[in-house]
């Protein structure tokens, strides 16, 4: 399957924005699905709603608030643009977010439902052994965690390559830009006869979420499912 | 005195009162199942808050409820044998026996790995993971990793059930040698009367 | 604004223009210019772009009303808005019909659907829906067919649903209709039906491009209209 | 506030197609889970790929599929047409074939992730506790996978709730037959002054996955927490 | 003959042959540990398919690796006490001991849950769920389910390591009981000679 130069550069700009969301992300999808398993504050429901907000929005919505709070004039934008004279509108930076936000439901819930899992035995263990809280963290509850961060992403990752609605919204469809698969599938549907470009953006948006795929279905084996399967979750015996 | 506990517990909606005053050496906690011995371990491990009272290990105090005093886990140093093991499933046995080690400030460091996986017999094991091992492989590798924290004092909640008779033999010498040599407190909770006569210097009835 | 784009002027286009756009796109950069940067998405998406202060240089519309609005907001460049083409309202069929329509009050149209849907744009959002709905009303058929109509996306999807069957009668615009072999175009609203379906250009009062204003009277120009009559649109 | 008839019209539609989606796809879902955590077949990473499709693909891409599949000269729907009389096409059943398709990816990653924890020790002492493979799935497999199932019901039905691309694509947008919330948001957002519509629609959307949501925890918190946690995935001791 | 083993178990890349021919009553398997006593008592049971041989159970033929014979767990009916424990965390200690209890044959149904929970002193614990219970009371969950669930024989893996004396000598006198009303088979794993001179009838080495 052949694809032209400017079709390589629109998949090297999904492969980028996906991938630089997904990283971005994921420290602050952990922080949110730590605060969702583990706090006991008010209005814990309220913060579970609002990450849900991407998903029963409809992505338009979505890119449409994007784009009034990162304006030049809007709240965010306006402060962006003053301090850092920075501006994501039109940019890849405001995909990759649009992108990250998009993803950030699925990666909150998959890394929650393991962090669930965890079992505070273990924890505790490691703080007997000397672990503070913070090296307990890292050394025990994220590397446990490990099953969740890598569907999540993946999951994440997956959901950034198909996002459409609230990016063309947000940053417009600018080749070269802003203009990732979805958005040259969309552009080559508007056009009669399109049909043969949309399947060969289809099929390349599809290997590339399976390369995803397989790279994660490796680092799961390298980590030689740390998975609970096996350890229990628990301890031996 | 090593262990000076004086204590009320929470578990479960029951409470215990909870009272050890230990000799040096090894004080040996026995009782009937399910009346707070697994619980006083937390407790002077830090893991476990007790509703009112006072834990000192030889004269350092750890908790006391008067005086507003609760040190965290991880600055008691307690090297605590868990009755339900515990061993990190995610970690090579060998990483698993380090793990507290790594912590520990170097000069508090007595024992090495060799020593300790030597007189345990678990020198072949340190490639595994903890969830293929049998047993008394995974007792041994929770004992061992007790040891290899550094500890300040240890706390044993049943660590001998699952070994054969020549390895509880070896592990109560290397239990008694590191009471003698390092003149370490051990709380031991057992069930086997020939282990604490064998073992304990004084016993407290819970 | 735009330069930061690295080359052309960057021009705002509803997606029904994306063929004609590119082509002239393509003529302008064929005559020593940098290529205009196109970004082809909804009117609706545009215009709200360009009222968040957007960086562009050129605003092509699909219909006036999103023209209106972003006029209203204060942010076209002066005396810059002009009609850039029309286009035609058309009836179309799945590729083997035989059937023959002729727009006039009272026309036959729930008859010749059969009980089936009728495919247009959304008629309470997208353009196109409302000239079709406008041109129905017009000709005192919009009562019979209203409960059968299937609103789409853009027009785009209505002809989709058509060329596969799913609907038997669809109304697109003629240029959509033109190229799109699956479907034949069996009747053509008269003018006088509908309001004329017209695509407004404008340059932005945010637009800092040299090439903008160059560009903008380049599509005005004959050479430009002549690339979008290729097309199938109209322009005098 | 107040919604017109109309509008409580769209609430309730919204509310049928994406409770019809979920409880309709939740079996498969598990069916793919089980066949993705435990299945050791050629072709998994390409069943895999598959069920990722509707994340990686734009939704619009996914409706068209389903139009074309689904067209009454489709080969499914030509099918469906001849045995069984019936047509998803403009039709609320189709709405929900799309939000489940859409929603299926994050239930079947969610589900295989509690899966993958289930400690497969439990299932030996089931069965020789008497229990057949489908008794032990039954009464130990299934309640252990509850978190994962509860989480990807709640995950699939905040999406089905934001599904447009492929909703309006396949089904089109028929008032009281296939317009569910985001599609009348969209038209709202589609003509110039329409932003209160699209907020009201948008908060009425937010309140319903808000009770999804609500309803969940109570039954999380029903099951006392069967999750990992504590009961550490494993046996006590 | 009670217990006729006589098979080859791979597990880990080692290989073990053990071979067990056990009088009637209770045949107590002791050895080193890792040595393969509780992957014996896996075959047994079904969970782990042996390289080869055979194995039978009060002359009933569960595996025969020439004969083409592999009888799935749950036909088997052993009442398999599991060195760890494997109690069901979504159920109920009541639950747990009446899971065995509900999928045998009301026929072979011997005990009830209130002799059983009389017998082991678990009765308070009935609605509480397994990580709530300390260690002897889970140990004795997973000896009551194992004795509920209608076996044809039992397998103990060290099921007495964390009772107390006086339970110990409960359970020991259950187990007694049980062997001799209803000729129960027993496979018992235990380092404790004391319990293995007391209760066994034969004593296999591994
Ligand atoms: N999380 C919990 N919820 C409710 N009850 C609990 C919990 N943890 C422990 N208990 C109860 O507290 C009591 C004391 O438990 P503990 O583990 O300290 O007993 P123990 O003396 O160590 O017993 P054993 O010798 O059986 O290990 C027990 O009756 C136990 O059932
Ligand atoms: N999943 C596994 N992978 C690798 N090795 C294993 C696995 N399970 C068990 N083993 C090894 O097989 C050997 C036999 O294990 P088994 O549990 O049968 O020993 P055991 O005689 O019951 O010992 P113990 O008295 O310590 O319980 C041990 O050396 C153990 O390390
Ligand atoms: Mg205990
Ligand atoms: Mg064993």
């Amino acid at each position: 399957m052949l694809l032209s130069a400017q079709e390589w550069g629109v998949v090297a700009l999904s492969a980028k924005v996906s991938g630089v969301a997904i990283l971005g992300v994921l420290p602050i999808a952990f922080a949110l699905a730590w605060a969702l398993a583990r706090g006991r504050f008010r209005g814990r429901l309220v913060l579970d709603a609002v990450v849900h907000l991407p998903l029963v929005l409809p992505p338009v919505v979505i890119g449409w608030m994007l784009l009034v709070a990162f304006a030049p004039a809007g709240p965010v934008g306006g402060w962006l643009w003053r301090t850092l004279g920075v501006t994501l509108l039109f940019r890849w930076t405001g995909a990759a977010l649009a992108a990250a936000i998009m993803a950030l439901p699925l990666m909150v819930r998959a890394i929650r439902l393991s962090l669930e899992a965890v079992d505070p035995r273990l924890e505790q263990a490691a703080r007997t052994l000397g672990a503070g809280p913070w090296a307990t963290f890292r050394q025990v509850t994220l590397p446990l965690c490990a099953p969740g961060m890598l569907a999540g992403a993946v999951l994440g990752f997956a959901r950034s390559l198909g996002e459409f609605g609230a990016t063309i919204t947000f940053v417009s469809n600018i080749p070269g830009e802003t203009q990732t698969l979805p958005l040259a599938i969309y552009a080559a549907l508007q056009v009669p006869g399109g049909e043969a470009t949309v399947w060969r953006l289809a099929v390349v948006a599809v290997v590339l979420s399976l390369l995803a795929l397989v790279g994660s279905e490796w680092l799961a084996r390298r980590q030689g499912g740390v998975g609970l399967q096996g350890g229990g979750g628990a301890h031996v015996l | 005195m090593s262990f000076d506990i004086d204590i009320v517990l929470a578990r479960g909606g029951r409470e215990f009162a909870v009272r050890v005053a230990g000799g040096p050496g090894i004080t040996a906690l026995v009782g009937p199942s399910g009346q707070g011995k697994t619980s006083t371990l937390d407790a002077v491990a830090g893991l476990l808050r007790p509703r009112s009272g006072r834990i000192a290990v030889d004269g350092a105090v750890l908790f006391d409820a008067a005086g507003g005093i609760d040190l965290p886990p991880q600055v008691r140093a307690a090297g605590y044998v868990f009755q339900d093991l515990r061993l990190f499933p995610h970690l090579s046995v060998r990483d698993n026996l380090l793990f507290g080690w790594r912590h520990a400030p170097a000069e508090r460091r007595t024992l090495t790995l060799e020593e300790v996986t030597g007189f345990l017999d678990i020198t072949p094991l340190l490639g595994r993971r903890p969830h293929t091992l049998s047993g008394g492989e995974a007792q041994r590798v929770a004992i061992g990793r007790a040891l290899l924290s550094a500890p300040r004092f240890l706390l044993m909640d049943e660590p001998l059930t699952a070994l054969d008779p020549a390895r509880r033999e070896g592990v109560i010498a290397l239990i008694a040698r590191i009471r003698d040599a390092f003149a370490l407190p051990v709380l031991l909770v057992s069930h086997q009367q020939q282990d604490v006569a064998r073992l304990a210097d004084a016993v407290v009835e819970i | 604004a735009a330069q930061g784009l690295g080359k052309g002027p960057l021009v705002l286009a509803a997606a029904s223009l994306q063929e004609a756009m590119n082509a002239a796109a393509d003529r302008w950069s064929a005559l020593g210019h940098a290529r205009p940067v196109v970004s082809f998405a909804a009117s609706s998406a545009l215009a709200r772009q360009i009222e968040a202060h957007a960086p562009a240089d050129l605003f092509v519309s699909a219909d006036e009303d999103w023209m209106d609005d972003v006029a209203h907001a204060g942010l076209l460049a002066p005396r810059t808005r002009a009609r850039l083409v029309t286009n035609a309202l058309v009836i179309v069929a799945p590729a083997g019909s035989a059937l023959r329509l002729y727009p006039a009050p009272g026309f036959p149209l729930a008859r010749a659907l059969g009980g089936g849907k009728l495919a247009m744009g959304d008629p309470d959002a997208v353009p196109a829906g409302r000239y079709g709905k406008a041109a129905l009303e017009r000709l005192a058929v919009w009562s019979q067919v209203q409960g059968q109509v299937a609103r789409a996306e853009n027009v785009r999807a209505a002809l989709a649903l058509v060329a596969h069957g799913a609907a038997p009668l669809g109304i697109v615009y003629a240029t959509d209709a033109r190229a799109e072999p699956g479907v034949r175009v069996v009747g053509v609203f008269p003018a006088g039906s509908h309001a004329p379906i017209t695509y407004p250009l404008a340059r932005l009062a945010s637009s800092t491009h040299p090439d903008a204003e160059g560009f903008r009277r380049f599509l005005l120009s004959g050479q430009g209209k002549a690339i979008f009559r290729r097309f199938g649109f109209v322009a005098h």
